[in-house]
Parts: C-alpha cells; sequence; structure tokens
C-alpha cells in the first residue's frame, strides 16, 4: 500500500435511525436522517475537522464511521480494511485496534465502576497487547504520564477526577491500543476553556509523537482553524463544504459556510466590525423531514426556486474545494 | 432482626438435631405447649419448636435460592432485552408482560402442577431434601423474574446509550463482556434492592404454596407447610399455626424494612412503600 | 425511626400473646363443646313445622347424572332421586327397588351358565314427570353407556353385555358375552329416562350437553332436585309424585363445606343433621356434642402396596421375607391407635367388611421389630457399612415410599419411616397430588410408571363383590400397554390364575373357596399390608330419625328418615 | 384519545394470545384428568383409553390448542378408536365465545364460572371499596399530622400488614373473632361459607359472612395504599399551587379535599388498577380458607383434577380482566391528569 492513499475512505455513508411505534413487534414509521450520503476521505497523518451546528449528524457520522452504529448504507476503510464487511470478530479487533474515539463528555465516557487502571488496560486487554498484567500496568501508568497525570493515580475512580483530567484518561485509553486514527468527538467543548487549549495542546503533541490521524468533531470553528489541516462542514446530515484550512476560512463558498465563519467572533476588532455579519433566520429543520432540494433552502438567502427542486451535486470547484450548492459558479 | 431469625434457623440446629425435629411419637401427639415442647406437638407428635428451626432453615434457604434463579433470568432476560433491542426485546418483553398479566398464585400453582413429583431427592451437605424443596425453589424463581427484569431493561436501555459503552464497544470490547463487566454493575443498585424484597416475597410465596398442599412436602418441613391443614385445628391446637405464622410474618417484615432501607440508602429518589 | 420502635413492641406483644394463648388455650378446648351444646338446643328450623334436614358433604358432587360419575358424593345423592334396579341395605344385602325380585338361579333370573339375566319391573314406578319406568328405559342405559358418542366415565360392566332387550315392558333381559359374577354389584347403577333423553341423542348424536345430565330434576326417587348452587349448596324437595310411600321429609338440603374444621364446627352447633366423610380426629369431639357416629364397611382399606417385582422395584422387596419383616415392624396398632384415635384397626385381608369372603378370617402381623431384623438378617440384607442402613450385594436397603398428599396418609408415612428406620430399612418419602399420583403410564404417573417401591392408598374389591380384576398380569403397563392397571407390578401365575377363576364364577360357593385361597395368598405372600379399615364415617345428629346407612347405596332408605321436632 | 384507547386494546389481544398459548403449554403437562375420573377407583383401562379419544385429550398438544382456540367442528374426529375419523367435531373454539365443557362436571365453562364469578366480584368490590376508602381516610390523616403518634402508629402497622401473609391474617382473624370471641360470650362472625343456608342468601347473611373474608383481603393493599397515599399527599401538599390555594385563603378544608386530594389521587388510581392481580391471588387463599363459593376456590378444586378447559377458562378470564384493568388504568390516568396526552 502506498503511503499516499488515504487513511480513512468515507464513500457515500448514509445513517437512518427508524422511528418506530409498535403494537407487538415494532414496525417503522418513519426514520431521521442524521447521516445522508456523505463522501471524504481523511489523508494519513492529517486533521480533518467537521463543524456544523448540534444536530447536524456529525458525532453520528464519526461513531457511525467507526462502526459504532450499523450504516443504512455506503462503505468505510480504514486503513484498506472495510469497515462493515468485518464479519468475523478477529477483523473487527484489528479495526478496532486501529481506530479510537474520544468522547464530548468525559463525566459519561468512563465507567464510574471501574479504576482507572481497568479503564485504560481495557483495550490491551481487549487485543492482547501485553497479556501479562504487570506490564499492562507499567503500560498504564506509561500512557498516564504520557497525557499529563500521575501513575499513582491508577486505583481511583473516575468520580475522583476534573473534567480535564477525566479527558486525559479518556485519551489514555484511546492511545492504549496504539492506534492510527483516532475521532476526536467534540472533545473539548464540555470542558472549562482553561482546559481547552491544554487538551487541544496535547493531541497536538500525541499526535506529532505518535504520528496520528484526526478526524476532529467540533462546533467551535475557532479551535478548528487552530488543529485542522483541512475542515469539511455538515448541515443536516449532508456535507455542504470541504477544502484546505485557509482556502475554506478565508474563501468560504457555501452560503452557511459563510453564515458559520461570520458568526465566529475575531480577536481583532477593527476587523470584526467591518465584517458583515450574516444572521440565519429560522431554526433547523427536523431531519424526519428534511426540505426537498437543497436542505438549506429555507434559511438560504441566496436561495432561489431552483434550489427548492433539485439536490445540489457535491462539486470539486478548485482543487480540494468541495461543495454543494447551486449558487456556486461552474 | 432477621440476624436474630437466622440465629433461630440455624443456631437451633445446634440444640436439635434434624431427627429430633422428625421425630414422631404419636402418643404425644396434639399436645398444647409445655416445657418440654414449649411450641407443642403436632398431629404425629413431632415437636413444632424443632420443626419451625428447620422449616426455618428451609423456608430461607428457599428464599435465598429462589431469588438467586430469579436474579438469573431476570437480569440475562432484561439485559438481553435492554441491550440488543430490536425483535428479541419485543419478544422477551412481550413474554414478561405475559407472565405478568396472570397472578402470580395461580401461576405457581399451575407450575407447581407442572414439576410435581417429577424430582428425586436431593443429598447435599449431609441432609435430604425432599425433590420438592428445589421445585418450589425453581418455580419461584420462574414466576418472580419478571419485575427484575423490567428494572434492569430500564437501567439497560438507559446506560448503553452511556459514552463508557461506547467507547468500551470501540475499543472492541465483546458484547458479553460490555453486558457483564460495563453495565451491569452500574445498575445494581436496584438489582440489589429489588432482589432483597424477592427473599421475601419468595418465602411469603413458599408459605401460600405450601398452605395450599401444593409445595414442599414432608417429612421436609417448611413454615409454609407446617401451616398446611392448620385450619382444621384453629381450634383445638392454635399453637399449630400460630407460631410458623409469627414466624414468616417476623421474618417478611424484616427483610422488608431492610430492603426498604436498603433502597433509601441506594436510591434516594424513590421513597414509596 | 418511631415506627421501628413499635414494630417491635408490637411483635413482643404478638409472642406474648400466643404464650397466652398457648398456656390457656388447651384448657377450653375441652368445655367448648359443652358451651355449643346449649347454644345448639334452641337452634330448629322451625318455618311452619317445615322438615328440613341439612347435610355436610365436604366435597360438592361434580356431577348428578349417572354414567357421568363415580364420585362418591354423587352415589350418596342417587339415592335421593334416583333408584337402582336392586340397592342395598344396611348389611350391604341387596332387596329389589325397582325390579319385584332379585334374578337368582332359583327364580329363574339367571340362567344356568350364568349368561343371561332376566329382571322383572314392577308394574307401578315412574318417573316425576308420571310416565312410567320401563323396560325401555334400562335398554335405553345399556345403549348410552356403550355409544361411542358419550363420553361416560366407565362403560363397565355395560361393555361385557351383547346385547339388552325388552320382550314387554315389565321386562328386560340381559345377555353377557361370558359368564359374569359381578353383576349384582356393578349393573344397573341409575337408570336414565328413555323419554327425556333418547329426543336428545337422536337429535344431537350424544347425551353429553342435553340439560337433564347437567341437572338432572327428573327423577324416580324420593326427592327431586330443585336448585344446586355450585359452590354452596343443593336443594332437594320431596317427590310429590313418588311412586312409593310418602317420603317423610320435605326438603333435603345439601351443603358443600370442603374444610373439616368447618363441618365439625355446624355439626357441633346443630347447624346440619348429618356430616359426610368424617375425619377419625374429629370423632371424640363430635361424640362429646352429643352426635352419633355411624361406621359403614364400604369395602375400602387402607393399603401399603409393594412392588413386587426386580426388574421395575426394589430387588429387596421380591424377597418374601423382606416384606414380612416390613410387617413386623410397622406399629400398625399404634397408628391406629394415636393417629386415627382407637376408632378404628387395620385390615388383614382384602375383604375385611366381607366377612363371607374372608373365611377363614385372617390375623394381622403382630409388631415385632426384633423378629424383622432376625428376618432381614437371614435374608442377608445386613448393615455392612456400618451406615445404619441393611444392604445386600453393596446394594442398600433404600425404598421409595409415595401417596398423595392427604394429611393422614402423610403423617403415617412420617411415622412409617422412623419405624422402618429403627430396623435398618430407609424409607424415601413422596407425596403429589391425586391427579398426578394416578396418571396413567403414558402421562408417566408416578404410581403407573412403578416409581415408588412401596405405595399407598385405599382400595377395596368391586364391593359388595370379591372382584379385583386390575392384579392380573397381562394388566401390568408397558409402553405397548400403557393403560394397563396393575400398578402393583405383581404377577404370580397363581394368583392370576385363581383371579381369573372367580371373575367366571356364577355359583357363590364355588366363588367363595377361589377368594379365600386368593386372601390366604395375598396373606402369606405380603403382597400388601394393610393400615387402617377405612369405613365410610357418619356423624348424626340425634333428631334425624331413622337413618340407615349401606356401604353401596348409602342413603338407601332416605325416604324413611325423620326429624323429630 | 379514541384512537389511544382503541391503540391499547389492540395491543392487549396479542398478549392474551402469548399468554394463552404460555398457559396450555403448561396445562397440558399437569396432571391426567382422566386418573380421577373412576371416583375412589383408578380410571380402567378400556375406559382411560376412550375418554381420552373422546375428550381429544390424546391429540398433539398443539391440535389440542387449535381446538381449544378455534374450535374443532369444521373437521372430524375418531371417537369410536377404529382408526377413522367419522364424528364432526362440536367445539367453537374460545375465539367463538365457546370455552369447552368442563371435564370434571361436563357443564359448560362458561356456565361453571359464571355461577361463581359473581360472588368473586362481590368479595372484589366490596374489598376494592374498603381498601379505597378506608386507606385515602387514613393516608390523608396521617399525611396531615406527619410524624404524630398516631401516624407512627399507622407507618408502622402498615409495615406489619404488608408483611402479613394472608393465610394467617385469615387464620388469625378466625380465631379471634369466630372462635375466641364464641368462647367469650360475644357476637361472632361466621368463619365459613357466603350465608347460613337455613337463613337463606339474604343481603344482610352474605354482608354479615363477608366481613372476615374482606377483612383478610384488605388489609394486606390496604396497608400499601396508606402508605402511599401519605407520601403523594405529602408531595402534593408541598407543592408551590397548594400554598398558594391557602395563601390566598382557601379554608383548610377546600386544599386539602378538593385541590390536594384531587392531585393525589393520580397514582392511586394507577396503582388499584396494577394490583388486581395480587388481589385476585389473594382471592385464591381467602375463598379457600372461609369456604367462600368464588372463582378462587372453582380454580383449586378443578386444578386438583386438571380440568383443564375449566382452568384454562379462569386464567384466560383473569388475563383479560387484568389486561383491561391496566388499559384502564391508563385511560384514566390520562383522563385525571391533564398534562398527560398520549401520542395519537
Amino acid at each position: 500500500m502506498k503511503p499516499a492513499d488515504p487513511l480513512v475512505v468515507v464513500k457515500n455513508l448514509k445513517k437512518y435511525f427508524p422511528v418506530t411505534s409498535g403494537l407487538v413487534f415494532q414496525r417503522k414509521t418513519g426514520e431521521v436522517r442524521a447521516v445522508d450520503d456523505i463522501s471524504f476521505t481523511v489523508e494519513r497523518g492529517e486533521t480533518l475537522g467537521l463543524v456544523g451546528e448540534s444536530g447536524c449528524g456529525k458525532t453520528t457520522a464519526g461513531r457511525t464511521l467507526l462502526g459504532l452504529y450499523p450504516p443504512t448504507a455506503g462503505h468505510v476503510t480504514i486503513d484498506g480494511m472495510d469497515v462493515y464487511a468485518a464479519r468475523r470478530r478477529r477483523d473487527l479487533l484489528a479495526i478496532r485496534r486501529k481506530a479510537q474515539i474520544i468522547f464530548q463528555d468525559p463525566y459519561a465516557s468512563l465507567n464510574p465502576r471501574w479504576t482507572v487502571d481497568a479503564i485504560v488496560s481495557e483495550p490491551m486487554r481487549v487485543h492482547s497487547i501485553l497479556p501479562d498484567p504487570k506490564a499492562r500496568s507499567e503500560r498504564v501508568k506509561e500512557l498516564l504520564s504520557l497525557v499529563g497525570l500521575s501513575g499513582q493515580l491508577v486505583n481511583r475512580f473516575p468520580h475522583e477526577f476534573s473534567g480535564g483530567q477525566r479527558q486525559r484518561i479518556g485519551i489514555a485509553r484511546a492511545l492504549a491500543s496504539d492506534p492510527l486514527f483516532i475521532v476526536c468527538d467534540e472533545p473539548i467543548s464540555a470542558l472549562d476553556v482553561s482546559i481547552q487549549a491544554q487538551v487541544v495542546n496535547l493531541l497536538e503533541d500525541l499526535q506529532d509523537r505518535f504520528g496520528l490521524t484526526y478526524l476532529f468533531i467540533a462546533h467551535n470553528l475557532s479551535m478548528v482553524r487552530h488543529i485542522c489541516n483541512r475542515v469539511a462542514v455538515m448541515y443536516l446530515g449532508v456535507m455542504v463544504e470541504l477544502g484546505e484550512r485557509d482556502e475554506l476560512y478565508d474563501h468560504p463558498l457555501h452560503p452557511y459556510t459563510q453564515a458559520l465563519l461570520s458568526a465566529v467572533p475575531i480577536p481583532n476588532p477593527k476587523q470584526d466590525r467591518a465584517r458583515q455579519r450574516m444572521i440565519l433566520s429560522g431554526d433547523v429543520p427536523s431531519p424526519l423531514n428534511p426540505p426537498s432540494g437543497c436542505r438549506f433552502h429555507p434559511r438560504c438567502p441566496l436561495a432561489v426556486e431552483r434550489c427548492r427542486q433539485e439536490i445540489p451535486a457535491w462539486r470539486e470547484v478548485a482543487t480540494g474545494h468541495w461543495v454543494a450548492c447551486h449558487k456556486v459558479a461552474e | 432482626m432477621l440476624v436474630l431469625l437466622f440465629i433461630y434457623a440455624f443456631g437451633g440446629a445446634l440444640i436439635f438435631p434434624e431427627s429430633y425435629a422428625n421425630y414422631t411419637d404419636t402418643s404425644l401427639r396434639l399436645s398444647p405447649p409445655s416445657a418440654r415442647h414449649p411450641f407443642g406437638t403436632d398431629t404425629i407428635g413431632r415437636d413444632v419448636l424443632a420443626r419451625t428451626i428447620y422449616g426455618g432453615q428451609i423456608s430461607l434457604i428457599i428464599g435465598l435460592l429462589a431469588v438467586s434463579i430469579e436474579s438469573l433470568v431476570g437480569i440475562l432476560v432484561g439485559a438481553l432485552a435492554g441491550y440488543y433491542g430490536g425483535f428479541l426485546d419485543s419478544l422477551l418483553m412481550r413474554i414478561t408482560e405475559a407472565m405478568l398479566n396472570i397472578p402470580e398464585i395461580f401461576l405457581l400453582i399451575v407450575m407447581a402442577k407442572f414439576f410435581g413429583g417429577r424430582i428425586p431427592e436431593i443429598h447435599l451437605l449431609g441432609r435430604v431434601f425432599s425433590g420438592s424443596v428445589i421445585v418450589i425453589v425453581v418455580i419461584i424463581g420462574l414466576t418472580s423474574w419478571m419485575y427484575l427484569a423490567r428494572i434492569v431493561r430500564a437501567e439497560f436501555l438507559s446506560l448503553k446509550e452511556n459514552e463508557f459503552v461506547l467507547a468500551a464497544r470501540a475499543t472492541g470490547t465483546s458484547n458479553f463482556e460490555i453486558i457483564f463487566r460495563h453495565i451491569l454493575p452500574n445498575s445494581i443498585a436496584p438489582i440489589i434492592v429489588s432482589a432483597t424484597l424477592g427473599v421475601a416475597n419468595a418465602i411469603l410465596a413458599e408459605a401460600y404454596i405450601s398452605f395450599l398442599g401444593l409445595g414442599v412436602q414432608p417429612p421436609t418441613a417448611t413454615w409454609g407447610n407446617m401451616l398446611d391443614g392448620a385450619n382444621n385445628y384453629l381450634e383445638s391446637a392454635p399453637w399449630l399455626w400460630f407460631f410458623p405464622g409469627l414466624l414468616i410474618l417476623l421474618t417478611v417484615l424484616s427483610i422488608n424494612f431492610l430492603g426498604d432501607g436498603l433502597r433509601d440508602a441506594l436510591d434516594p429518589h424513590s421513597r414509596a412503600v | 425511626m418511631n415506627a421501628k420502635r413499635f414494630v417491635l413492641t408490637f411483635v413482643t406483644a404478638m409472642v406474648i400473646f400466643g404464650f397466652i394463648l398457648t398456656a390457656c388455650g388447651p384448657k377450653p378446648v375441652p368445655e367448648g363443646p359443652t358451651v355449643e351444646e346449649t347454644q345448639a338446643a334452641p337452634v330448629q328450623p322451625g318455618d311452619g313445622g317445615r322438615k328440613v334436614a341439612t347435610l355436610i358433604y365436604t366435597q360438592e358432587f361434580d356431577n348428578l347424572a349417572p354414567l357421568y360419575t363415580d364420585m362418591w358424593f354423587a352415589w350418596t345423592t342417587w339415592q335421593m332421586f334416583l333408584h337402582w334396579a336392586w340397592e342395598f341395605d344396611e348389611k350391604n344385602e341387596p332387596f329389589p327397588r325397582l325390579v319385584t325380585e332379585i334374578p337368582s338361579q332359583e327364580n329363574g333370573g339367571l340362567s344356568a351358565d350364568g349368561r343371561t339375566l332376566t329382571m322383572k319391573l314392577r308394574d307401578d314406578i315412574k318417573w316425576s314427570d308420571g310416565t312410567p319406568v320401563t323396560a325401555d328405559d334400562f335398554v335405553f342405559t345399556w345403549e348410552m353407556a356403550v355409544s361411542p358418542n358419550n363420553t361416560v366415565t366407565s362403560t363397565y360392566p355395560y361393555d361385557k353385555i351383547e346385547s339388552v332387550t325388552a320382550p314387554d315392558p315389565q321386562t328386560v333381559v340381559v345377555t353377557f358375552a361370558e359368564p359374569f359374577a359381578p353383576w349384582l354389584a356393578t349393573l344397573w347403577h341409575g337408570i336414565l329416562p328413555a323419554h327425556i333423553l333418547r329426543p336428545v341423542y337422536e337429535a344431537e348424536g350424544t347425551i353429553d350437553n342435553a340439560e337433564w345430565i347437567k341437572t338432572p330434576k327428573v327423577g324416580c326417587g324420593p326427592y327431586l332436585l330443585d336448585t344446586w348452587e355450585s359452590g354452596s349448596y343443593a336443594r332437594f324437595v320431596r317427590n310429590e309424585n313418588y311412586w312409593g310411600s310418602r317420603p317423610i321429609l320435605d326438603e333435603i338440603f345439601i351443603r358443600f363445606v370442603p374444610d373439616d374444621a368447618s363441618q365439625v364446627a355446624a355439626l357441633q352447633a346443630g347447624d346440619a343433621d348429618l356430616g359426610t366423610f368424617i375425619a377419625y380426629s374429629d370423632i371424640p369431639t363430635l361424640q362429646q356434642a352429643g352426635l352419633n357416629i355411624v361406621t359403614e364397611p364400604s369395602g375400602y382399606n387402607e393399603w401399603m402396596f409393594f412392588l413386587v417385582n426386580d426388574q421395575v422395584g426394589h430387588p429387596a422387596l421380591t424377597d418374601v421375607n423382606v416384606r414380612k419383616a416390613i410387617a413386623l415392624s410397622i406399629d400398625r396398632e399404634a397408628i391406629n391407635r394415636d393417629l386415627l384415635l382407637g376408632l378404628t384397626k387395620p385390615p388383614a385381608s382384602f375383604w375385611d367388611a366381607m366377612p363371607f369372603y374372608n373365611d377363614p378370617p385372617l390375623q394381622n402381623y403382630p409388631y415385632d421389630p426384633e423378629e424383622a431384623k432376625r428376618l432381614l438378617d437371614a435374608a442377608g440384607w445386613v448393615d455392612s457399612d456400618g451406615d445404619g442402613v441393611r444392604d445386600k450385594d453393596g446394594i442398600p436397603l433404600e425404598l421409595d415410599y409415595g401417596t398423595t398428599i392427604r394429611e393422614i396418609r402423610q403423617d403415617v408415612q412420617a411415622v412409617v419411616q422412623q419405624q422402618l428406620a429403627q430396623v435398618g430399612i430407609k424409607v424415601n418419602l413422596y407425596s403429589v397430588e391425586a391427579d398426578v399420583y394416578f396418571a396413567s403410564y403414558g402421562e408417566e404417573g408416578p404410581a403407573a410408571t412403578g416409581q415408588y417401591d412401596i405405595q399407598q392408598w385405599s382400595d377395596g374389591p368391586l364391593f359388595p363383590d370379591a372382584d379385583l380384576y386390575y392384579w392380573l398380569c397381562s394388566e401390568i403397563p408397558s409402553d405397548e400397554y400403557p393403560a394397563g392397571s396393575n400398578w402393583f407390578y405383581l404377577c404370580d401365575e397363581e394368583l392370576d390364575s385363581l383371579i381369573q377363576l372367580q371373575a367366571t364364577q356364577v355359583n357363590i360357593k364355588e366363588r367363595q373357596q377361589t377368594i379365600s385361597k386368593i386372601n390366604q395368598l395375598f396373606y402369606d405372600k405380603v403382597y400388601i399390608l394393610g393400615l387402617w379399615q377405612d369405613p365410610d364415617i357418619y356423624a348424626v345428629n340425634p333428631r334425624l330419625k331413622n337413618v340407615k346407612f349401606s356401604g353401596v347405596t348409602m342413603f338407601f332408605n332416605i325416604g324413611e328418615w325423620d326429624l323429630a321436632q | 384519545m379514541g384512537r389511544y384507547i382503541i391503540k391499547r386494546l389492540l395491543q392487549g389481544i396479542p398478549l392474551l394470545f402469548f399468554i394463552s398459548i404460555i398457559l396450555f403449554v403448561l396445562m397440558m403437562n399437569m396432571g391426567d384428568p382422566v386418573a380421577t375420573m373412576g371416583g375412589r377407583r383408578v380410571t380402567r383401562a378400556s375406559d382411560y383409553e376412550r375418554l381420552r379419544r373422546q375428550l381429544g385429550l390424546d391429540k398433539p398438544i398443539y391440535t389440542q390448542y387449535l381446538y381449544w382456540l378455534i374450535g374443532n367442528d369444521w373437521t372430524k374426529t375418531d371417537v369410536d378408536g377404529d382408526g377413522v375419523a367419522e364424528t364432526p367435531g362440536t367445539r367453537r373454539g374460545v375465539l367463538r365465545g365457546d370455552f369447552g365443557v368442563s371435564l370434571v362436571s361436563r357443564k359448560p365453562v362458561l356456565q361453571v364460572i359464571g355461577e361463581r364469578l359473581p360472588n368473586t366480584l362481590i368479595l372484589m368490590l366490596a374489598s376494592e371499596f374498603v381498601i379505597i376508602v378506608g386507606s385515602l381516610l387514613v393516608g390523608v390523616y396521617s399525611a396531615l399530622r406527619q410524624y404524630s403518634a398516631l401516624d407512627h402508629i399507622i407507618t408502622a402497622l402498615s409495615f406489619i400488614g404488608y408483611s402479613m401473609p394472608i393465610f394467617f391474617i385469615a387464620l388469625l382473624s378466625m380465631y379471634i373473632f369466630g372462635v375466641l370471641f364464641k368462647r367469650w360470650g360475644l357476637p361472632y362472625l361466621p368463619t365459613v361459607g357466603m350465608f347460613d343456608p337455613q337463613a337463606g342468601k339474604t343481603t344482610a347473611q352474605v354482608l354479615w359472612h363477608m366481613v372476615l373474608p374482606v377483612l383478610s383481603i384488605s388489609i394486606i393493599s390496604f396497608a400499601a395504599y396508606s402508605r402511599y397515599i401519605r407520601s403523594t399527599m405529602l408531595e402534593v401538599l408541598g407543592q408551590d399551587y397548594i400554598r398558594t390555594a391557602r395563601a390566598k385563603g382557601l379554608p383548610r378544608r377546600e386544599v386539602v379535599y378538593v385541590h390536594a386530594l384531587k392531585n393525589a389521587s393520580l397514582p392511586i388510581v394507577t396503582v388499584v388498577g396494577l394490583d388486581l392481580p395480587l388481589l385476585l391471588g389473594g382471592a385464591v387463599v381467602t375463598e379457600r380458607i372461609f369456604a367462600w363459593p368464588g372463582m378462587g376456590r372453582l380454580f383449586l378444586d378443578h386444578v386438583s383434577r386438571s380440568d383443564l378447559p375449566v382452568v384454562m377458562g379462569i386464567l384466560m378470564m383473569i388475563a383479560t380482566a387484568v389486561v383491561v384493568f391496566q388499559i384502564l388504568t391508563d385511560i384514566v390516568y390520562a383522563w385525571l391528569d391533564p398534562r398527560i396526552r398520549y401520542e395519537k
């Protein structure tokens, strides 16, 4: 395999959650289109940002591509291995070992009944890395010091830690199986602002040291700009724009991206004042019953009749810059 | 109080050997309480005091064993239904609901007949238990797991969406391990409360079914079967039914207290009776 | 918590109450009845001098139609509204009822080969709706009994009959396929009213669902069913159309009281005039309350049956000396004295209630545990491993002993277990519900499949006939013949041929000799061991006059019963 | 609301199917109904085979279930044992309202049950009434006088009542009110039966005989209910709108009985509805002890003879009642609480 191959390839990924009502056995009466046909790749060693408002499907996308939710349709390969085709437990474990996830809520993501040692060593146990318990304990301490925690804390329970510390434990767990790829699912949004930077720096540091690849899910655009190489924007289950960080931030093409960016406070007040704010009207429609055509059209200031009728194609308008909008010039 | 009852049932065994509890002296039948037989004697001259001691052992053992079975089935059904969801959940929950809709005593009677006389005697720890003890344990276990299953299912439904479960899945931890090592320990509090109260219910259930003559068969004594036929001696030999009845009441009462206390301690949100 | 302290107080109070109750409890018991007696006296049914007798049944009859039930409580009730062709008196001697005389070889009613029975009916008998009772009713009854469309409980003995004909309305001719000795005791247990049921049969093909089968309100006896309230009572009123002498009571009220203690209380209080199925343990109380206790032999005795079959049962039981040792080591006198309050004694013969067949009378094996030990030692069953249980060739002398869940049976089991343990025989006790215990071989009933080495229940010959058909080798159940009724798995060729012989012996004297041989055989080989005689026991309030009971047709003279005012 | 009710009713049907299958399987292996038909003697071999054939007990279990469910009048059976099915069936099946014929009394099951049902209902309704009225009074009282001596006593007593096996209450009350009162020369209560046959089935008689059984059934549920009412009352009384009502100067009586009680009665409705199985279960034991001619005793009598049609009929009727009661509970609940609106 050539090193130039992307590490993660996502093709036409769909995840619908059935809405059921049942008498005896449940019957599907509708579906939430949380992720509706998205495609992208993540290159080795890069950090791809995935942004969008809450409820747009970013978290679902992240979890589905790891196979934590069974997909409705689509393919995902990680390091050349098809995630959804893995039937045998051995194949699945191989994928699980390469791809890990860090969660948003450091309070919910650690089993409250387990000690730190048990939590961090679980991946090693499952993947039979270091079968010797003693060696495993040593490794746990090593991992903890790697994320900036004292190895003395291994026998404590999660509730004895602060949020930031807990998130570090979560990171240590993710690292325990020596993964290539980590989905960072809003890893900092639940943390105090003062801690956020520390964690982001830790993640960057780890990326450098271990050559990790991140899919960084966030709704905080400024943090994304800080850490990501490329950024993808999602709206209501679909991807509307994807591009190099600077290209996207400087030349947003999709009206939704423009709106998002215009809401980001810019540290320089002069620039900020000069900027034109774009305020979106209306609420995000229900993914249970998404709008026809372009999903953004009910809130789009540029919407025309065509946007109501026709789903815009996912096109590459410039090298590495993809967008789905009728109004963007060919 | 519960401790006292346990001491009564198990410590009493040090004073009277089991053969004494089953020792019949037909010439002494139905003698009222006296210094020699503080609780009187029964219809074939057995000492009621000694029988309440051995009966207590069996009743308590039945209570504990039945709850073990109840918990096993309840946790298994609840966990599978809650964790896997979908068709399995629907199927298991419909069965649970169906069983819940038949009053327990009817189910017990039908089950007792279903298993009646099919299991031979069991020799355990140097003692002989009539096969009906096992039957009773099994049927009580099999007719009482439904509430627990519902509790466990609800716990699993809420816990399985927790991120630490997702994290475990992302790690590649097997479903079995997720169910039993991740989720179950986190739902243990309501299970403990429910199981404690379950012991009281199991002892009562044994008493009911034995009272109706379908439970544990002689010569093994239980508090319940000591009461069987006692209403024929309502007037002439009240000691026959009073002591075992009182002991059942005390046991159930103290277990209920314990369960209530546990609930208050473990789950401060629900304080209903 | 205050509440908890209260509970403790309450509990203490309960315990104290318990001791007070038990301390003073026994004393008032003997006084109790006298108090009630004085109370009971003024309670009299006084509504206009109507004579209403109240009977207590401890079980409700399931059905009242002949052929459709074999329940004891239905039999007792039949004599109120349905007569048999001939009935039996308090000495269990037959007397003619619907017939003019009981057929016999002397009067020409029974042919010499024993195959043809000619019955002459009275000409004045009629149903309560006025229709005469004729030979046609007998023919119809036979037809219904053997019709495959009717789910009668038993076709016996009608299936032994080749034909029943009615040459004229007062003559019934019964022809048996083979000579059939027990006809007197088994034939015509109630007849069906053809004029009511034949139309139903012709219309529906069965009489199963006929109204008369559910509530037979038309009868030919002294009383008629008036109301039957399930679970509570049944009321019988005088048959104003009765062909015999006018019944004396106006009304008979049957209360269903399933609980022994309640029956005793009602009898003590004078609320009832007659109690049935009295438990031995209640007899002293009732006698103290001034009730007459009447015991009437019905052929039944409580038996231990040994499974003498080395394939199915315990090998030790095939040795007659082991069985004899068991007989010697059970103190049956003490059981009768203490548990049955000395009101009965252990039966020595299957025909204890029928002295005619128990001739010469047998004497019970005594209680002699020392002799039992000696017999067991001699038979090679010794306690070689010192565990208190005898053994031989590595097989411990450990027997399974099963019965139904009746309290007295379970009590006796416990006593027997203890007494046998003293001679080194270990007994495991089982007791299950009757419908499980008596379930068939195909249903894996424990008795039918020979799971117990010793079984116990109450049994008797086809009283007042001596027949005992189910001890035949051919009746041993097997996968090929799951309906077999020889649950003793006993196959003794001598016994087998004697049983077959007696069933065809129409000559009474010859038959008596055969039965006596069987009796001696049972005794010598100890195939069965009697525990206690099981007669029907009634408690009768002295104001109920002229009451007689039979062991077969229980209330045979109910039309003559009277109430002292 | 209408659609909700229909939906809930539809939900009950498959549930009842499930129940019937479970019960049928259990019951098929229960005992042998033919075994006890011979009276005191074991049923004869030839009769045994014939009866099993005639009653359809020789058929495989699924066939029996099918016949039980939809009847057998569309097919022919072999009743004379010659291997040829010649007799058309007569059963119409449960779905067409035919619960079969009792194997014991040969009466239609519906008639057998119908004779006993009213007796049980009388007992149940009276008990329900005593429970609800009594527990409301006691519960409200102890809520209003929280932590008073009487409140403590009530709490403790309810704990004891809750833990009492019903037969112990029954025996104890029989002993005290029947035996001891009689011995002391006090007016004593009758301990068995539904009425004194000499006096006839008059209302007064039935009421008089009902006292002890109703007492026994009530005590267990009564204890739990009054505790429950006490806690919900306390909760409601602590809420803002009650304080507002009081602050507005509404009389205390009105506040308690109109506002608080109305809201506190909501959860009670649920408990009452859901406790039906418990009550019916208690009735089995109570009816047996007090010789009450109701369904519970009918059940015991017929279970002991493995009378499948009757036992099945009783259990299905009870299961149906429970299901219907649950639905009713939900509906009443929805009706009482305007906050609860069920989705279509």
